[in-house]
């Protein structure tokens, strides 16, 4: 066997011009968030409101145990259950928190570090680099809202004993999360762009997320209009909510679909941000 | 890739908002090693960004590897080139092997591949041992290592390197250059170094680019840039060298002191450098080095950027 | 070598840059929009009196919710843990530390520097309110006394919570997220319930100085027992004054490593 | 002349990172080399001397007093660190500015004087109103030598001064630093770069593993090492007859001639006696010698012996 020849030894495979590179991007993406301190409790702090309702399911069927009787009393109907469980204040707001833990810096870091300089010398452009970023927000943020809310369907099943559930129900526990987390990955990613400094990016997230919604409740208050309400990030998922579990009854006298078109408009304003950052940074 | 040509450019043009970087350059570069020399600011990293498709000159046109540079051929461009950054730069968050393999897949390695290939350039480039590490932790000069092991990963076509050997430690930086040398020897690839560092370009390039205020003044084979100047010598001596230049000059000899405390001695036509060591046993003074002055790339960069500016 | 001069080289510099900063124009933006509210109520009100609630009354909501329990902690926490974090993160401690000035010296001009950007930032927006709305009181001195009470409950804030989180970012690095935890987690939960908890935030005494506890209004339901104005304003100046004293001192024996490996 | 800096069983851990062990030495007023492989503790011991760190055993002194936190004696010190960090809002000329006014300069004018003269030396006067991210890496580094050299110190620490600064510059920063030291000041240089530190000195101080290695003259130091012979290489028209003659020498340990490059490699141990032989010996024969070097009696070598062992 002749001796292995020292020295650089070049590769022989092919280079294939792959179309999906956003995959190694959302695959290290997913793998340095897992990593990272202090990631199991957030996890943990996310979950909890669904172990709170898995509970709540449970009893419900057992109205003999005076569990949780005050949340059992509203989850009359399944719709009632995922309104509530998808739209409940706290679950809002450890998703809040996660992007700020994990989101704020997917961006910002590599500012600050120089690493557009690497990512771009590669023939990669700038759908697959934000399409990257966003396909691992998209992984925590589903995995957070979708798993659950599918989980609890399969529970709700198995403790009432019947397959029965609405179709139209189902699709909207399909939908709900990924609207919800568009926004929240966009609405992070954009902030993560503007600047370097990661440490500012987490606060303006959370300044802006209690901002809008005091200004919303301001506005409401002093004009007596609830379209005001628009305002408040919060209250535009809970309305989006309403539009999509139960039939469009909104909380507030305004039409909920209103709040879904801005959710929705948010989602591509940010997104265009972004997707325009990135093009001055690249170069 | 015909006739071997990698790199044809044809009048580019490039300005930033108030500063012309890039002048009316045309250059065509076969297979080899090439130095881009030039003083901060001369518009070599400029030129390096062009190349790569960052930069999108405003007038002129060129290719690379047969494909025409813009913003069009760029994806076909990168995915062959190993490109070394002059600043610090790395992707936060992982371990070296992670990063090379992550950098090697976005060029178009398959995942597998990929994570084999990093370990072989990570031992390649001497960061065997510490490939494990988080890449945060890095030293300057392990940084640099693995600056090179990123461009490598994915056995590119053109290799540019922007100061390979900045911030390395003399034993570091002997390294680099003879992974540079071990590189272009293997002739796989053609690669492209801009470096402040003269000693760094004429240890391992075979032709030179000068670049001043974004224009190419020169640009020749290295060897054909140090040739030796006849009958004219660098000297170091020890003991007491007043004397001794006193008979020099009588000899008809012009002798004027040097930068590294040395001297510098023109011998007239006639006499050879025996002369030199009569003088010096007449007046008990040892040679310790004797050397025919050349001109060397550095003095053909100060020749070339002096005229320039008037300096 | 005068103390005097490079002080106030310190102190003017830094008070510039913080100031001409993009990050501060953008909460510069944030101190404005309350402002523009009241403009809008104000407006409204001269044109359909006696239908919205008046200017007066939506003043000191706006003060309690957007400035006192919102924007000033923020700024500090920002402020407050970069006149150091900056410096390491940015390894440009060493400028500072290697010249004739003593290590406190250079922690508090810049401090101070930073303390005048918060106040510019927050006295813009919170003047500009008052004036908007008590337009039509501005004769009495009574609505000057109250203007003057709100500025000094804000100065307070900002000297309390900008000494807790530059203390905190003296000795440690990452000190956002336990700020934040601070601010939005404890002080936030602890307001509702009554008892003595309260008296261990910041935002207790502050508020206990604010001319008058607000009703029992529609947003959020304050537990609020307000301790003596004389002992918050006393809580509040010692808690400032030890917190800067005890960062100086961290700043002064502490070295700080910038080397690439940390 | 006093020492103008002591330093006595001087050692540095971060954590149980090693940084610098038993450090005993004094330097004198000159140009000194710091010299030492990556993660030597050459750093280590800049910034141990300047004040911007503790010593965790032993004491470092300038001008007779203890450095950290000692803020009354940086007045005199200059030091230009290796990071290239900058503040980003700030201009050239604001940054040297600032560093002006920091070092009490009577006045905003006096200030602005100090500025401009610093500005000029390093040649970035044209450049002094762009901001400093607009800067190349070798311009920034430029920068920051003049941010050491604003106040004109008489103590400059220098932890890579010259990385990434061109030729041109090069010559005219290792000029000044020469024309420093016949102004009476102390210069530690710390390089990598083993050709710049030969250009500026032959005074060094070899730092491994945190240790002080050696400290004084290059050839005295190469001399100290005698385990390791010495070589001489000679180029000459007629190598074999110039062999033969020396071979016979008995403090001539070998001979290695090589036809191709008509050179002569000898080793011995007593350089001297040899260089004096030489001399003599080429000025009665006709033996036309076109190069005399001592491949290893530079950096290099000593380096690569320090690092070897």
């Amino acid at each position: 066997m002749a001796i292995r020849e020292k020295g650089y030894t070049g590769w022989e495979g092919e280079l294939k011009p792959s179309s999906q590179l956003w995959l190694p991007i959302f695959f290290s993406g997913i793998k340095t968030i897992f990593k990272k301190k202090y990631a199991k409790l957030i996890f943990g702090g996310v979950t909890f409101p669904f172990l709170i309702f898995l509970i709540a399911v449970y009893v419900r069927t057992k109205p003999e145990l005076r569990l949780l009787s005050g949340l059992v009393r509203q989850l009359a109907t399944d719709a009632s259950l995922f309104n509530l469980f998808f739209t409940n204040g706290f679950l809002i707001f450890m998703l809040f928190i996660f992007c700020i833990f994990a989101g704020a810096e997917l961006i910002a870091a590599d500012l600050r570090f120089n690493a557009l300089a690497l990512y771009f010398s590669r023939p990669l452009d700038r759908l697959d680099y934000i399409g990257g970023k966003f396909s691992i927000l998209l992984f925590y943020l589903l995995l957070f809202t979708l798993v659950p809310g599918l989980l609890l369907v399969a529970f709700k099943m198995i403790f009432s004993g019947s397959l029965s559930f609405s179709p139209l129900l189902l699709l909207a526990i399909l939908v709900y999360p990924f609207i919800l987390s568009m926004f929240l990955a966009s609405f992070t990613l954009m902030l993560s762009s503007l600047t370097a400094n990661a440490k500012f990016t987490r606060i303006i997230i959370l300044l802006l997320y209690i901002f809008m919604d005091a200004l919303a409740q301001m506005l409401r208050t002093v004009f007596k209009s609830d379209y005001f309400n628009l305002f408040s990030i919060q209250r535009n998922i809970t309305q989006v909510g309403n539009l999509l579990f139960n039939k469009g009854q909104s909380a507030w006298n305004f039409p909920s679909w209103l709040s879904l078109l801005t959710i929705l408009g948010l989602t591509l304003v940010f997104s265009a941000v972004l997707f325009l950052r990135i093009r001055r940074a690249e170069g | 890739m015909q006739n071997g040509t990698i790199v044809n450019l044809e009048n580019i043009r490039f300005s930033y908002p108030n500063v012309q970087a890039i002048d009316d350059v045309s250059l065509t570069m076969e297979n080899g090693i090439f130095g881009l020399l030039g003083p901060n600011g001369a518009g070599k990293t400029t030129l390096i960004k062009i190349l790569l498709g960052f930069l999108a000159p405003q007038s002129g046109r060129g290719e690379v590897f047969g494909l025409t540079i813009g913003h069009q051929g760029h994806k076909g461009i990168r995915r062959h080139i190993g490109y070394m950054p002059e600043s610090d730069c790395l992707i936060p968050g992982m371990d070296a092997v992670a990063l090379t393999a992550y950098l090697g897949e976005l060029s178009g390695m398959p995942h597998q591949e990929a994570i084999k290939r990093a370990h072989d350039v990570l031992y390649y480039v001497g960061l065997g041992e510490a490939r494990y590490r988080q890449v945060e932790t890095y030293s300057a000069g392990m940084k640099q290592r693995l600056k090179l092991a990123q461009a490598l990963v994915h056995d590119p076509r053109l290799l540019l390197l922007d100061e390979p050997t900045s911030g390395m430690d003399p034993s570091g930086r002997k390294e680099i250059l003879e992974l540079i040398r071990d590189i272009s020897a293997k002739g796989r690839m053609s690669i492209i170094i801009s470096t402040h560092l003269l000693a760094d370009i004429e240890y391992t390039c075979q032709h030179v680019i000068i670049m001043n205020q974004g224009r190419i003044i020169t640009r020749a084979p290295i060897v054909s840039l140090s040739h030796e100047r006849f009958n004219s010598f660098e000297v170091k001596l020890k003991g007491d060298a007043a004397e001794f230049l006193k008979q020099l000059r009588t000899k008809k000899c012009q002798v004027e002191e040097g930068e590294k405390n040395d001297f510098h001695i023109l011998l007239p036509a006639i006499e050879s450098s025996k002369l030199i060591f009569a003088i010096a046993t007449r007046t008990g003074v040892q040679i310790r080095q004797l050397k025919k002055s050349q001109t060397t790339l550095e003095d053909a960069f100060l020749k070339a950027i002096g005229e320039a500016d008037g300096d | 070598m005068n103390e005097k001069k490079t002080a106030w080289a310190l102190l003017t510099t830094f008070f510039r840059f913080g100031w001409k900063n993009k990050r501060s124009r953008i909460f510069l933006l944030f101190s404005l929009i309350p402002v523009l509210l009241l403009l809008l109520v104000k407006i409204m009100q001269t044109a359909r009196p006696a239908s919205f609630t008046s200017a007066a009354d939506l003043f000191s909501n706006i003060m309690l919710i957007f400035y006192f329990q919102l924007l000033i902690p923020v700024l500090a926490l920002f402020f407050g843990s970069s006149v150091i974090n900056d410096e390491i993160d940015n390894k440009t401690l060493v400028y500072l530390t290697v010249r004739p000035v003593p290590r406190w010296l250079v922690f508090t001009g810049k401090y101070v520097a930073y303390l005048l950007v918060m106040g510019l930032i927050t006295f813009l927006g919170l003047v500009l309110s008052f004036l908007i709305a008590n337009f039509d009181l501005l004769a009495s001195a009574e609505s000057w006394r109250q203007l003057l009470t709100y500025l000094a409950a804000a100065l307070l804030a900002i000297t309390a919570y900008s000494g807790l989180f530059a203390l905190l970012a003296s000795f440690m690095r990452k000190s956002i997220l336990i700020g934040l935890f601070f601010v939005f987690g404890w002080e936030s939960i602890v307001q509702y319930f009554p008892g003595t908890t309260q008296k261990f935030t910041i935002i207790h005494f502050v508020k206990s100085l604010l001319p008058y506890a607000p009703q029992k209004s529609g947003f959020l339901i304050f537990q609020l027992e307000p301790s003596p104005v004389f002992s918050s304003v006393l809580v509040l100046m010692l808690f400032s004054l030890i917190t800067l004293i005890a960062a100086a001192i961290v700043f002064q024996k502490k070295e700080y490593i910038l080397s690439d490996s940390n | 002349m006093s020492a103008v800096i002591q330093a006595e069983k001087l050692c540095k851990w971060y954590g149980n990172i090693l940084g610098v062990s038993d450090i005993n030495l004094e330097i004198q007023p000159g140009i000194k080399g710091l010299l030492g492989p990556n993660g030597a503790g050459k750093s280590t011991f800049l910034k141990l001397a300047a004040g911007q760190l503790k010593p965790s055993i032993g004491w470092v002194r300038i001008f007779g007093e203890k450095t950290f936190a000692n803020h009354r004696i940086y007045s005199r010190i200059g030091f230009c660190p290796e990071h290239d960090s900058f503040y980003p809002d700030m201009t050239g000329w604001q940054f040297i500015f600032f560093m002006a006014r920091l070092h009490g300069a009577a006045s905003p004018r006096r200030a602005g004087e100090m500025t401009e003269k610093a500005l000029a030396t390093v040649g970035l006067t044209d450049k002094k109103d762009f901001l400093i991210k607009t800067y190349s890496f070798g311009m920034r580094q430029r920068l920051r030598l003049s941010s050491s050299l604003v106040h004109e110190p008489e103590l400059l620490f220098l932890d890579e001064p010259l990385r990434g600064i061109d030729p041109l510059w090069r010559i005219k920063i290792i000029r000044l630093i020469k024309e420093y030291e016949k102004a009476g000041k102390t210069i530690i240089v710390s390089s990598h770069v083993l050709s710049e530190i030969e250009a500026m000195t032959s005074d060094i101080i070899l730092i491994h593993q945190g240790r002080v290695f050696a400290q004084g003259n290059i050839h005295y130091i190469r001399g100290l090492i005698d385990a390791h012979p010495h070589q001489i290489s000679i180029r000459s028209n007629r190598p074999r007859q110039l062999a033969e003659k020396l071979v016979r020498l008995e403090n001539v340990l070998s001979v290695e001639l090589d036809e191709a490059t008509a050179t002569l490699i000898i080793k011995t141990n007593q350089r001297d006696q040899l260089f004096d032989f030489l001399t003599r010996f080429l000025a009665e024969n006709d033996i036309e010698v076109d190069e005399i070097t001592s491949p290893d009696d530079n950096l290099q070598a000593v380096f690569d012996y320090l690092i070897g062992r």
